[in-house]
């Protein structure tokens, strides 16, 4: 069996989902982060994947910069979590209804 | 080793972007240094940068206009026309924020210089987005941009709300930004480049019989894109962001954020993708029609005005994306005429705002509006000035703009959107109608409410903002000439 | 003549100066200082008399020689992009109703105070002044579309903040009725401009006379566009289904704000109809006519009926306005020289007849206070002054012959009889009714014996009496004397006819032009003392 | 070998984004997302960007996911979340649909309407093979990429600034809590702890500042 | 430059071993070097602490293990079996599954670290040694990112520490084990600093090749200008929560530390854990600047065996100053330590990192290399002015805080 782009391809595509399935169930924000991960990630692999099946470097420096970006991204988002949480212990994402429709 | 090879760097071309970044480095390096630092210090340092940057784009106009396009450092940042004029419209916004910001901080007993650094640094994001000539570095710039504002928009630091509104636009932003990668990848993978001019050339050359790749990636772009600015379906998190966040913040964002997203829109569907307009077209026009309609419709159902203004913008980025589903230079210019007005609009209604919304931020509801006509008649004027503005009257800046998009659209021959838009926006005349009822027509709920002093940098905002919008809509002409000459165009990397 | 003809050629740009001077004169209002209060009421009435002069002038200088051609144009590129400019200019359809506007605003200003907040209603009034004039001058669609949209935010203030009763709701659904209907209206200007580019291979315009000369649109497309510009017409006549917000609006208004209403602004969506609907589209307004001409019909038969059955003063003659456009739409989509005429005419007899009623009721109101009908009675005996002059100006609206109202009604039914006899026959009934209402109301309000307050009620001043004079003066001068009028007008209306011949296949005017020049019967001047 | 290791690695993936998506407790949610990195680093392994695998690891699991495990340990929020509840009714079916949409259109886009990318081959930089991969990433990302490196210069302090503000602790009172939330807060001291305890006491603290 | 191209398409050893056709030959020479190395940590793990112990006990004026076989050479066994056989308590309140999984996580990256570092090999030729016909690298694997393999590794074992904290449920080991992964965190910044400038230097990120440019040019530790040197050893003890680093383990703060609650075999785990992670950082420290296994090769028979002894020997020397350390100085306070780390080393080994990358990129272009020292020198100077200046107003701010306080309360 030879492994082709397809597989990473598919692979990505359903780590993605997933991700994104768990970001609209998951109620806990330092989990729904963590799904967010799982998107970048499977971004990430078909960044990769698809570089190497065209032979171009892009793909790879795309996902040096995709990594920067998660780890900004989770200090920032972690450092809201951190200033909500401190005021108020265990609050989920339905707990934030304070700003109600 | 052979010798590494440097890319070309134009200069002039980075000023804009060196400007603010250095001027946000700088300001926090002083900060840190100084133990007290003179309190008008940070505002007034944000606003000269700002100036600075507006001033420069005067001789990065004419000469762009003269030497044509450009596109350096490897082919990853171009100056254009459009640059240029986003740049300008960032840097106003930057120079009204922080002229709110500072009466604002002083009021919450805030500390300050963090959200000046910031504001520099997003508006720094803004403008990478607005010449990047890559995808990675428009994916750069953008979340250079989103992530100051998701902090600034936390920065209340004494609300909860405030920072409630942060987390609900980090989490949505942050999975909007996952989709725009994932489509960036995609387009990688069906075009082999993330270079904008590389993509357009490709797509030019050759016709793609498996084009699902491509599709896919066009898809999930717009789906990202649509989220960051605020198009229905993809809107959920603004009215609740708006609420929440410390109102000169949502100036920024209404002005400054919008502002950058759909310059980089117009960067990667029109002219990235242009060749396949025939193909996101529909979903644009979908966007548009859907963001109009809900935007306008439920702004009218709420009782808190910061909230109208957060759906009444999710209506006005449906008017934006008229003009870019039109796809064509018309619709083009139309966008960045309508950004222009509404930059000025935004920031004048949330200097109003922040004003009116007193001390803690929370007197947004419509009962804080009632007699405003009576209490404070001149402020209630230009807030009327800003509303009628919004609404799209005639002879506003509003209507100019309005009257671009649609333009654009008629050309287009799109003319079922043409009416949803004209629906949507009697509808959404309702709801400034709704706020002028109750500065005018409504008596205060108790006469004790008294006059709150507006500080004098609110007030140059507010005046820039009423007597620009009015001038915009007697003269157009210079608006919309520039307009049209910047609209953006590829130049290979 | 030749001496004013020069003049009218003298570098003097009227037209401009008749939207900058009451734009100017509101900018005044507003800044004049806070210690001078007195001197608000003095410019807005200065202002708004140079206004009056100037369309008085414009009356005098208008070349009856050059016929239908547009005289004092005015032409200055706006949004270059677009193809937009300033293009005002004054024909025969369009000179009257400026000159209406220009009488009626003075007058308006000067009959009522409005209580409160006197700079910014007088601020107002200039601007919806300018806004006006400016519908009516205006020959580019774009121009004219933004006047048209313009006008709603003064009136809206003036209805919401000097209103009566409900004066938030009326104003916000007058707002919002009007600027739906005209919603597509910009869209159907656009198409028209951008399909006209494309035809036509030229840059884009919006050049009134030059779309409507080159007919550049299919069929099926330019009936489309004049339904979008029809719809936006229709509200603001009000036509039948559509008329809901006018008797809300003009109950509420406060008198100026109903005089302004009923004679000028009411007017806007026929004129629109005449200007743009009959001139741009020819075809499309004939294929739609038996539709409006329909519905004209309907408001006839239903605003009288309504109107019968009022019991507030004030909504009554709202909804004898209704009645009253009824019968302009019918003479309009007659589509001949003598209802588009009569229609015309009676746009201007209308403004008049009706501005007049509103202040005689407002000045009722000022003194009892209450409107409704039941409670008046007997004021002949307390105020007959007043109670003659709404008898003047009653039979006028009912069109009288001898009074300005006969003129038109009678030249509108000629015009219908020669194209759709039974229309006629119907809308004449119409007639009828009118009489019926206005007299009754009149004798339940004036006749019987006055009680209580009614019998204190103080008799027309001499302010009042002044204020309320040029109208009386106009009502009888264009009954007895219409010539001025007519001669100014008939070769637009005729050009107008024989451009919708030239573009209708099939469209022949009926022959019989039976009372084409009939200029109206020789009543006697003495109608005003009938009684 | 190469398709043995693929499978293994992407039920590595897998099993870890699923363990992620149902993990009551975060903490093993946080290691279910460092197994899935750990999978996705040996696929990139794969492809022969060992770079990138060795950087994935640093940075995902030393820095990103740790600071995760920070956050929990230090708020205390390590409580379980209760799944069997369904916060907005209809959410999961909704968001099942939507997953399962978005997976169809991509798998659809993807596998059925292309064999694979479609691009240009080598349009930009070449690719070498792994043993060149450092040296070859080194010297685009200075040199074609070098204005997209000074950008993540900009990001990071962005970050940088933005994680010290927020966590800055605030002189002087504090707005109330509305009320709708200090029920909410108020309702979860009902709810059982199957964790370990929380370390930091649950609060409305206003000045419960984190020192370091 | 770059070994020869690779056949086999998982790159995780650029050996000569692996080109072409793979035999059961070649997968028992990999075999025995895994076994190889796994043996040699364990017993030197074994050696290290009695070594440990009793060069403590010495430098103590005490006597040390003695009792189990000769210099109580074999007490570290002992106790081994005795940890094995004792019971395996898991506290209630602990979450069972991460409890059993932190040990291992600490372990294995300690034994993994290993893998890439070159043990011996001739590195005046090509670093290799050639047994039974087959030539290879004395090293089990040299991956081309063998370095960053190292620091992936090293942040992988923060896991163990805070996950076995954690997972107690209990009081003091949560707090033992923040503690010490944020120090950890912290330290590896530092680290990987350090190591940078040697990759500056050697121009590769495999451990082999730095070794042998090491031995074609001058040790690392000079080439870098010793100045990495220091940072990596302070950061490398921080790194490894030796004294007097050690506040994760304060006894008298933390009753243990993050371990407080680990017994038996799971205990012994750690225990293993932590000074296997002793020995490879030695060995990496050798690695990256002291040459590894280079020297001179004195015998021309059994050649391969005095790279292997240089590198034992430099391991050795690096132990001893470990205990020496851990003798000598007392404990860091906790906001000390973490001063050191962010305000001193990671500034220190930033600054140096970009003056040497400036020599580098001087040297390439020609500049002259005074002037540009001079002017790097000015520029890093007044870093750390504007450092210093920064850090002096934060406290000042903190003081005038704590003030403000005191006259509110």
């Amino acid at each position: 069996m030879v492994v082709t782009t397809s597989w990473y391809l598919t692979l990505a595509a359903i780590l993605f989902s997933m991700g994104a399935v768990g970001l609209l169930t998951r109620r806990n924000p330092l989990i729904m982060i963590m799904c967010i991960e799982l998107m970048l990630n499977a971004v990430n692999l078909t960044f990769v994947s698809l570089g190497s099946e065209l032979g171009d470097l892009g793909g790879q420096l795309s996902v040096f910069f995709v990594l920067v970006v998660a780890a900004s991204e989770v200090v920032v988002g972690l450092a809201v979590v951190v200033a909500i949480m401190r005021r108020r212990q265990g609050a989920t994402v339905d707990d934030l209804s304070v700003l109600g429709g | 080793m052979p010798p590494v090879v440097t890319p070309e760097v134009i200069w002039w071309a980075l000023l804009p972007l060196l400007v603010l970044s250095g001027g946000g480095f700088l300001l926090l390096t002083i900060a840190s240094l100084v133990r007290r630092l003179p309190e008008a210090l940070p505002q007034a340092w944000t606003v000269v940068t700002g100036l600075i940057v507006l001033t420069a784009t005067v001789p990065m106009w004419d000469r762009v206009q003269s030497d044509g396009p450009r596109s350096f450092l490897g082919g990853m940042v171009a100056v254009d026309g459009s640059t240029v004029l986003v740049t300008a419209i960032l840097a106003i916004a930057v120079v009204a924020t922080a002229l709110l910001a500072r009466p604002y901080l002083r009021r919450e007993d805030l500390p300050g210089v963090e959200l000046y650094v910031l504001l520099l640094m997003s508006a720094a994001g803004g403008v990478v987005m607005a010449s990047a000539d890559d995808l990675i570095v428009l994916f750069l710039g953008l979340e250079i941009l989103s992530i100051a504002v998701y902090v600034m928009a936390a920065l209340h630091l004494r609300r909860i709300e405030s920072q409630e509104a942060a987390l609900k636009y980090f989490v949505l932003g942050a999975f909007a930004s996952a989709f725009l990668l994932y489509g960036m990848a995609l387009i990688y993978g069906a075009t082999g480049s993330t270079r904008m001019a590389h993509i357009s050339g490709y797509l030019a050359s050759t016709i793609l019989v498996q084009d699902g790749m491509l599709l896919a990636g066009i898809a999930l772009l717009l789906v990202g894109l649509a989220f960051k600015v605020a198009a229905v379906p993809f809107h959920a998190w603004t009215p609740d962001v708006y609420q929440g966040a410390p109102s000169p913040v949502v100036a920024w964002m209404a002005a400054g954020v919008k502002t950058a997203g759909f310059a980089a829109m117009l960067r990667v569907l029109v002219v990235t993708l242009g060749t396949h307009a025939s193909d996101w077209r529909p979903a644009v026009a979908v966007l548009a029609a859907a963001s109009m309609v809900v935007g306008a419709w439920v702004a009218v159902l709420q009782t808190d005005v910061k909230r109208m203004l957060a759906y009444s913008s999710i209506a006005h980025a449906g008017f934006i994306l008229l003009g870019v589903q039109a796809a064509s230079e018309r619709g083009t210019a139309a966008v960045y005429v309508y950004l222009f007005v509404y930059t000025l609009l935004a920031t004048g209604s949330f200097a109003v705002i922040t004003t009116v919304g007193g001390r803690g931020d929370a007197a947004h509801g419509l009962d804080a509006y009632r007699g405003l006509a009576r209490r404070q008649p001149v402020l209630a004027g230009a807030f009327t000035v800003l509303l009628l503005g919004q609404a799209g009257i005639p002879f506003t800046g509003g209507f100019v703009a309005k009257l671009g998009v649609l333009a654009a659209v008629v050309e287009g021959r799109t003319y079922w959107v043409a009416m949803v838009a004209m629906a949507a926006a009697a509808v959404a005349a309702f709801v400034y109608l709704r706020i002028l009822v109750a500065m005018y027509l409504e008596a205060p709920e108790s006469d004790t409410a008294d006059r709150t002093e507006v500080p004098a940098g609110t007030r140059v905002v507010i005046g820039v903002a009423c007597a620009g919008v009015l001038l915009i809509g007697l003269v157009p002409g210079l608006l919309l000439d520039i307009a049209s000459d910047a609209v953006p165009v590829l130049v290979g990397g | 003549m030749a001496v004013l003809a020069a003049a009218a050629g003298v570098p003097f740009a009227v037209l401009p100066a008749l939207l900058v001077v009451p734009a100017a004169g509101a900018l005044l209002v507003v800044v004049l200082p806070r210690r001078r209060p007195e001197l608000l009421k003095l410019v807005a009435v200065a202002t708004s008399m140079v206004v009056a002069a100037m369309t008085v002038w414009l009356v005098v200088a208008f070349d009856i020689d050059r016929g239908a051609e547009m005289q004092f144009e005015f032409r200055h590129s706006w949004m270059a992009d677009l193809g937009i400019q300033w293009l005002l200019a004054v024909d025969g359809i369009s000179l009257f109703l400026i000159v209406l506007t220009g009488i009626l605003f003075p007058i308006a200003l000067l009959a009522v105070d409005p209580g409160h907040d006197d700079r910014a209603y007088f601020a107002w009034m200039l601007l919806l002044e300018a806004g006006v004039i400016g519908v009516f001058c205006a020959m580019d669609l774009m121009v004219f579309f933004l006047c048209f949209e313009v006008v709603l935010v003064p009136m809206y203030f003036l209805i919401g903040r000097w209103g009566h009763g409900n004066s938030a709701y009326a104003a916000t659904k007058f707002f919002l009725f009007t600027m739906a209907g005209s919603a597509l209206m910009l869209i159907g200007i656009l198409a028209l401009a951008f399909l006209h580019a494309d035809a036509t291979g030229g840059g884009l315009t919006f050049d009134l006379v030059e779309l409507a000369e080159a007919q550049s649109l299919g069929t099926t497309t330019a009936r489309w566009v004049f339904l979008s510009f029809a719809l936006a017409f229709a509200v603001k006549v009000p036509l039948f289904p559509l008329h809901t917000w006018l008797p809300d609006a003009h109950t509420e208004a406060p008198t100026a704000g109903s005089v302004i209403l009923a004679g000028v602004l009411l007017k806007l969506g026929t004129y629109g109809f005449l200007r743009f609907g009959l001139y741009l589209f020819p075809e499309a307004s004939h294929f739609f006519a038996p539709v409006f001409l329909t519905l004209g019909l309907v408001g006839i038969i239903y605003g009288a009926v309504v109107a019968t059955m009022q019991r507030d003063l004030k909504r009554l003659v709202a909804y004898s306005s209704v009645a009253h456009l009824g019968f302009i739409v019918l003479g309009t989509f007659a589509l001949n020289t003598e209802g588009i005429e009569g229609g015309l005419l009676q746009m201007v007899n209308h403004g008049v007849s009706t501005a007049a009623l509103f202040l005689l009721v407002g000045m009722i109101y000022e003194r009892r206070h209450t409107r409704q009908i039941d409670e008046l009675g007997g004021l002949q005996k307390s105020a007959p002054v007043l109670a003659a002059v709404f008898t003047l100006v009653m039979l006028s609206s009912i069109g009288l012959p001898g009074l300005n109202g006969f003129v038109g009604e009678f030249l509108v039914l000629v015009g219908t009889f020669n194209a759709h006899r039974w229309l006629a026959i119907v809308a004449t009934g119409g007639v009828i009714l009118a009489a019926l209402y206005l007299l009754w109301a009149y004798q339940r309000v004036f006749h019987g014996p006055a009680e209580g307050a009614n019998a204190e009620m103080p008799d027309l001043k001499l302010r009042e009496g002044l204020v309320l004079a040029p109208l009386l003066v106009l009502i009888v001068a264009m009954g007895v004397y219409p010539k001025p009028v007519i001669e100014r007008m008939e070769p637009s209306v005729d050009a107008l006819v024989a451009h919708i011949e030239t573009h209708v296949d099939g469209f022949h005017e009926p022959t019989s032009r039976f009372g084409a020049d009939i200029e109206v019967g020789e009543g006697g001047d003495d109608a005003g003392d009938d009684h | 070998m190469d398709a043995a290791v693929f499978l293994i690695s992407a039920a590595i993936v897998l099993t870890g984004a699923g363990g992620v998506l149902v993990s009551r407790n975060p903490v093993h949610a946080a290691l279910f997302l460092v197994q899935t990195l750990f999978g996705v680093a040996v696929l990139f392994v794969l492809q022969d960007a060992t770079f990138l695998a060795a950087v994935q690891v640093i940075v995902y699991a030393g820095a990103v996911v740790i600071l995760f495990l920070f956050v929990i340990m230090l708020l205390g929020v390590d409580r379980a979340e209760d799944l069997g509840v369904e916060p907005i009714v209809g959410q999961r079916p909704v968001a099942a649909i939507v997953g399962a949409s978005l997976l169809g259109m991509l798998l659809t886009a993807l596998l059925v309407s292309v064999d694979g990318p479609t691009g240009a081959h080598g349009a930009n930089t070449a690719l070498g093979d792994a043993a060149d991969n450092t040296r070859l990433l080194g010297e685009a990302l200075f040199t074609d990429y070098v204005f997209a490196v000074e950008l993540t210069a900009i990001l990071l302090t962005v970050a940088v600034i933005g994680a010290v503000v927020l966590a800055r602790r605030v002189r002087g009172p504090l707005a109330p809590l509305p009320v709708v939330v200090v029920a909410s807060v108020a309702d979860d001291g009902e709810q059982g702890d199957d964790g370990p305890p929380d370390v930091v006491e649950a609060t409305d603290a206003s000045d419960e500042g984190e020192g370091a | 430059m770059s070994p020869a191209t690779l056949a086999a398409p998982l790159v995780l050893a650029a050996d000569p071993l692996l080109d072409g056709a793979i035999g059961p030959g070649i997968v028992g020479i990999v075999l025995i070097k895994v076994v190889m190395a796994f043996i040699l940590l364990l017993v030197s793990v074994m050696l290290m602490v009695w070594f440990e112990r009793k060069l403590v006990a010495d430098m103590h004026n005490r006597i040390g293990p003695a009792e189990a076989g000769p210099f109580g050479i074999l007490q570290t066994l002992a106790d081994g079996i005795k940890l094995f056989f004792k019971e395996d308590l898991i506290p209630d309140r602990a979450d069972r599954v991460v409890f059993k999984l932190a040990p291992y996580l600490s372990l294995v990256p300690a034994f993994l670290v290993f893998s890439i570092v070159p043990i011996g090999g001739d590195f005046s030729g090509d670093g290799t040694v050639t047994w039974f016909g087959e030539t290879t690298y004395l090293q089990v694997a040299d991956p081309p990112v063998g370095v960053l393999f190292f620091l992936a590794l090293s942040s992988v074992a923060v896991y163990g520490v805070m996950l076995a904290g954690w997972s107690s449920g209990s009081k003091y080991p949560l707090l033992g084990s923040v503690r010490a992964s944020a120090q950890m965190i912290s330290y590896e910044a530092a680290l990987g600093l350090a190591i940078a400038t040697v990759f500056l230097t050697s121009g590769s990120l495999s451990t082999h090749e730095i070794v042998a440019r090491q031995v074609s040019g001058s040790w690392n530790v000079l080439a870098t200008g010793v100045v990495p040197f220091l940072v990596f050893l302070l950061a490398g003890t921080a790194e490894l929560n030796r004294p007097p680093f050690d506040l994760v383990e304060a006894e008298q703060e933390l009753v243990g530390g993050f371990h407080t609650e680990y017994s038996s075999l799971r205990f012994s785990l750690f225990f293993l854990a932590e000074f296997m992670n002793v020995i490879t950082m030695s060995a990496i420290a050798v690695t990256l600047f002291l040459g590894g296994p280079a020297g001179p090769i004195l015998t021309d028979t059994l050649g391969w065996v005095w790279p292997v002894f240089w590198f034992s020997l430099k391991v050795f020397v690096f132990l001893f100053c470990f205990v020496w350390l851990r003798a000598t100085l007392p404990r860091l306070r906790y906001d000390q330590l973490m001063d050191l780390g962010w305000k001193v080393l990671i500034p220190v080994a930033l600054g140096w990192f970009l003056l040497i990358a400036t020599m580098n990129v001087a040297d390439d272009l020609g500049w002259p290399m005074v002037p540009v020292v001079l002017v790097g020198v000015a520029v890093l100077v007044a870093g750390a002015a504007l450092l210093t200046g920064a850090i002096q107003k934060a406290r000042g701010d903190a003081l005038a805080d704590l003030v403000d306080e005191g006259v509110e309360d």
